[in-house]
């Protein structure tokens, strides 16, 4: 099964698969063996590649919080309906910016191939950097900004084409 | 021996009392707002007492209803814990006119501690060092003598100033006068007044407090010091004892001038002597805290000494058994205030529910707080959800099981410090205790964390996903057959990993 | 510095390593069975590897798959804990072989004092007491010159004895030689047997042990005594730290008998001397335990030392910092082993999922725990379910803290033995420290609660009642409005006591 | 509410009233007010005439856990239907050994009436003395047995008529 998942305003496919031989999980073109068994209603331990990780979720609706050493994160699942409506929150082929941000690097130029997951632009918010990756494999269409341009929420970035 | 105490607060200082006076063998009394009937201290008091609104004004401050209760159910004594009624003399005055004993010192060295001015000037009349300056408003002619004579730099304060209104920092004699005139024509549009006092300005401060122990037979004992300057907002969120950066020859000093400034007022019960430290361990009078703190645990940890059931023993009139001499510190212990806030919002307070809470346990790790799962953090009270404190044979031995402590924390509901405590600790210049109350300010990289584990996090929502109730199952035939699977093993065979 | 550490082991010791490890710095290895896979050793350790089925002989004591793990892992120590490969010399010596370090003493040292007779040898070599007697097999006549010499009472034991067979003991010397006769007559036909030897008989014996700690160059120190006399099957449950019964006089003789005996065998690491003791405080060897044992906690308590956290220091190579004159004992600690058993049951051992837990805290509590809600008990392994352990300045102090921690311990699911352990903390005996190996059997009133208050619990299983979801809902037209109600009031407005 | 309880083979009624004024529940005759939240799903919080409990519960199914000052009760909600049921647990008009037990004491004659909750005998079992008390107010009727006697579990020893 496929989920799709947004953090502070970036989307992340997750796909989880179950066979005989256990669980695979893959997140932006990485696979990690996981194991995991529930310890109370809202703590997980997860082993990932023998790494053993205690971590807590609670989830209402859409919403997922998930607490790991220290930090919250706060998710919301997103469905394939909405993640495929374009604009809102960009198709697989558009990427756009989640918040208000300056545009610190572009890492692609137009014609070039981007695998999935692949970080494309740098953007700077809050004094923090952010890389936006490419939500599916493709060839760069076109780069609708410039490094150092300041971009309002949900301005589209850059467009992808499918292979 | 108090056979029934009340307890007149909330929260984790509420429980810590309760907790002292079973040990004591006394029973207690609860008191509680609306928002606070599902408050631990409820739970674990014997009896509970309803006495209004969440608002303070209408509950916990209300004098007359705390006494109301403490008659209802028969409490020989009342322990304020901190907040609240503690620092009010006229509360200790009502107590002892109604017969009930005040936990705590008397009304008169509440009251004299209590006022600012007063508090200075016990001090400076019982040799205690308070910061250079002009002590009041001077002229123009006597700010540059005082200027002169206490030495560069100084501040220039409005005397009915507030809020850095006024208030110039002088680093050298030329910038005297320009700032002089400044900080007056901005006093005088601020406040209509242009009067203004000279201090010195002490860089880099440490914030070193001492904490005292009086019985009422005359012994005044203090119990070493704490180091509290790592602060928000003037709030402090780390503190320690001993102080790393203290000699044994200023420890020893500090602690005499306590002593002499609680004898002073004919202290008894714990309070705590607050001063500011310059970076050549010279220290000045802040101001005196009539009652137990926030931070008391750091110093029960290092002494050995329950200051919460001392305070009890002493307003039973029980003396202190032991001298000054027999009192040692052990070790090193280490306090982190967990709050519901957000770090990376300049601290804003994140009130919500609970929805879930496991906290550290182990060898050396002590947990004082009052929050379980289900626990609704309001707004209406200060939000601490938790005192974490870890003691270790030295300092790295108390920050590492900190560290370790803080990263078996979950709290989910709400936004907390806890990730920002983490980095706190991991930071270089607090592991070499180079520390003092602008390292807040100094780090704004610990406010976020730089770059989060964000793939066990994704893992752990999608594993969380397939274990999900389908939210709805109305027959609309979309349910897969994994969707009944994943149910199954969530509700049958969760517990084998391996199906 | 180790950088990796195995913990061969489960349960509440592998948590307290884990933690002790992650404090120095170290990464840690967790391995377990499939029955562990939710165990909170797992949970807490950097790194986990399964072994194996539940049986401990098919899991956690296979030697080759956890120097498997240790190597596939890159550990370079191993940890053992208490029971599994503690104390079995060839795991220490295979470990030497794989150049993996084990934390413990020397094979050698393992080995002399697994071995019941050598370990006898040893001690009196070392001129350690051991309980006066015949030293082996007997004739009738050595029997009855044995006896006289010892002095009365006596016990006579079959050699090949074992579970009370052939016992008999005798008080004055008019019965010797019936009691001698019967005694060989029932070991023949018990055993095939009728060899016999001769001991003083201890009345009302006290178990007061030692703790060792010594480093690997030849320093070896005590850390003062715990007495465990509170036993049930043999099993201490109660332990503490000093000993109530002690002189200082005999407190230093003890110690210095049992670090002799430790430098007998080139002791390093952690171990206990265990003595049996009698009503005059004379002390004899009973054996020396070659690893950490259960209740360490309760010695770390008044001494400050983490011994967990020495012992992998001790094999890391370090020096012990301190010397004897050093250690202080400081307070006192209490330490109840929680189980999951009926006490009314003869301590029946009682398996099964932990529905809910709530673990005291406060401080001076210390709960070495490794169960939490939803937790299964399984018949596999040990059915403890923590150490609650507590400290006060006095032993009453840490008594009355422990009835406090204990009164806030709930445990849902299984039977356990916390309203007997809070009985025996209530017991007059207990509180003066009248106590022997036969207290429990001495107390049989302690076993079960004798008025238990059930109105308060039977208006929670009505409370409970209320709140319930309705079992069943199929239509049949029975929910009435106030069902609907009350779930209504479940879902919605639990939080409001007053509606 | 009414519920039933069988807890150590004796049976407890208990009735829960909830009003403006608040909740009073009725044990054997003796009421209390009672005040109580909900700290957990597990845990409530229950203050009964100003003195407070925290109380541990888990209900799975007919069974209820309760914990409380370290000691557990095991109870079995029965339903009306099963308390009618004559012989097996005893309707509310007879009184029945609960277990393999001796008869120490009886506290009530023949003819004599008796209030709901009041005990009737008093009996050994496993070293410990337990009062079987009548379920309903009534006249005993008939008593079955001697101080002394031993008697088996379940076993009718008092039949009451109503009054």
């Amino acid at each position: 099964m496929t989920y799709s998942f947004k953090l502070d305003n970036q989307i992340y496919k997750v796909n989880i698969e179950e066979d005989d031989s256990g669980v695979v999980v893959e997140i932006s073109g990485e696979e990690y063996p996981v194991e995991y068994t529930k310890l109370d209603d809202n703590l997980y331990s997860i082993i990932i590649n023998d790494k053993s990780f205690t971590i807590g979720t609670f989830k209402q609706g859409k919403q997922i919080q998930v607490f790991h050493a220290g930090n919250l994160y706060e998710l919301e699942a997103i469905s394939d309906r909405e993640l495929s409506k374009s604009g809102a929150m960009g198709s697989g082929l558009e990427i756009i910016s989640p918040m208000p941000s300056r545009v610190v690097k572009l890492l692609k130029s137009e014609g070039d191939t981007v695998e999935e997951g692949e970080s494309v632009v740098v953007v700077e918010a809050m004094k923090m950097e952010s890389e936006l990756k490419a939500l599916q494999a493709g060839t760069i269409k076109t780069i609708k900004v410039s490094e150092g341009d300041a971009v309002e929420a949900k301005t589209l970035l850059v467009v992808l084409t499918e292979e | 021996m108090f056979e029934k105490i009340l307890i007149a607060n909330r929260g984790e200082i509420a429980v810590r009392i309760i907790r002292a006076c079973k040990e004591l063998g006394a029973k207690t009394v609860a008191v509680y707002s609306d928002a606070d009937r599902s408050s631990l201290h409820v739970a674990l008091a014997d009896e509970a007492y309803h006495i209004g609104p969440p608002k303070p004004a209408e509950s916990y401050l209300v004098k007359e209803k705390i006494i109301e209760v403490a008659k209802k159910s028969g409490a020989q004594a009342i322990h304020p814990g901190f907040g609240f009624l503690s620092e009010n003399d006229s509360f200790a005055e009502l107590c002892e006119k109604e017969g009930i004993v005040f936990i705590g010192p008397t009304p008169e060295a509440i009251r004299l501690m209590g006022d600012k001015i007063t508090a200075r000037k016990i001090a400076k009349e019982a040799k205690v060092p308070l910061v250079p300056g002009s002590d009041g408003a001077v002229t123009d002619v006597e700010a540059a003598m005082v200027a002169e004579k206490i030495g560069y730099p100084v501040m220039i304060k409005a005397s009915a100033g507030g809020g850095g209104k006024g208030m110039r920092l002088v680093r050298d004699k030329e910038e005297f006068e320009n700032s002089l005139r400044m900080a007056k024509s901005e006093a005088l549009s601020s406040f209509g007044d242009d009067s203004v006092f000279v201090e010195r300005f002490i860089e880099q401060p440490r914030h070193i407090e001492i904490q005292i122990l009086a019985d009422s037979h005359g012994k005044v004992l203090h119990l070493f010091e704490r180091e509290c300057s790592i602060q928000r907002r003037h709030q402090k969120v780390v503190e320690e004892a001993p102080s790393a950066y203290l000699t044994e020859k200023t420890r020893k000093k500090m602690g005499d001038t306590a002593v002499r400034i609680a004898k002073a007022v004919n202290y008894q019960g714990a309070g705590t002597v607050e001063f500011i430290m310059d970076q050549k361990q010279n220290f000045f009078f802040l101001e005196m805290n009539t009652r137990v703190q926030v931070e008391h645990p750091v110093t029960e940890m290092i002494t050995g000494i329950d200051i919460v059931k001392w305070m009890i023993r002493i307003a039973e009139g029980e003396k202190l058994p032991f001298k000054q001499s027999d009192l040692k510190i052990n070790g090193h212990a280490l306090e982190c205030r967990v709050y519901a806030e957000d770090p990376a919002m300049n601290f804003m307070p994140s009130p919500g529910i609970l929805h879930y809470v496991k906290a550290p346990t182990g060898p050396g790790v002590r947990d004082d707080s009052s929050i379980y799962s289900g626990y609704e953090v309001t707004s209406f009270y200060d939000p601490m959800l938790s005192k974490l404190i870890t003691w270790g044979e030295t300092r790295e031995d108390a920050l590492k099981k900190m560290v370790a402590a803080l990263s078996e924390y979950v709290v989910l509901g709400v936004r907390t410090n806890i990730g920002f405590l983490i980095r706190v600790m991991d930071e270089e210049e607090f592991n070499q205790a180079k520390i003092d109350t602008g390292y807040i300010e100094r780090h704004p990289e610990l406010l976020s964390e730089e770059s989060p584990e964000i793939d066990p996090a994704l893992i752990a929502a999608a594993v969380t996903m397939e274990h999900a109730v389908p939210e709805t199952n109305n027959g609309n035939g979309k349910s897969t057959a994994s969707n009944w699977k994943l149910l199954a093993r969530r509700l049958g065979v969760s517990r084998n990993p391996l199906i």
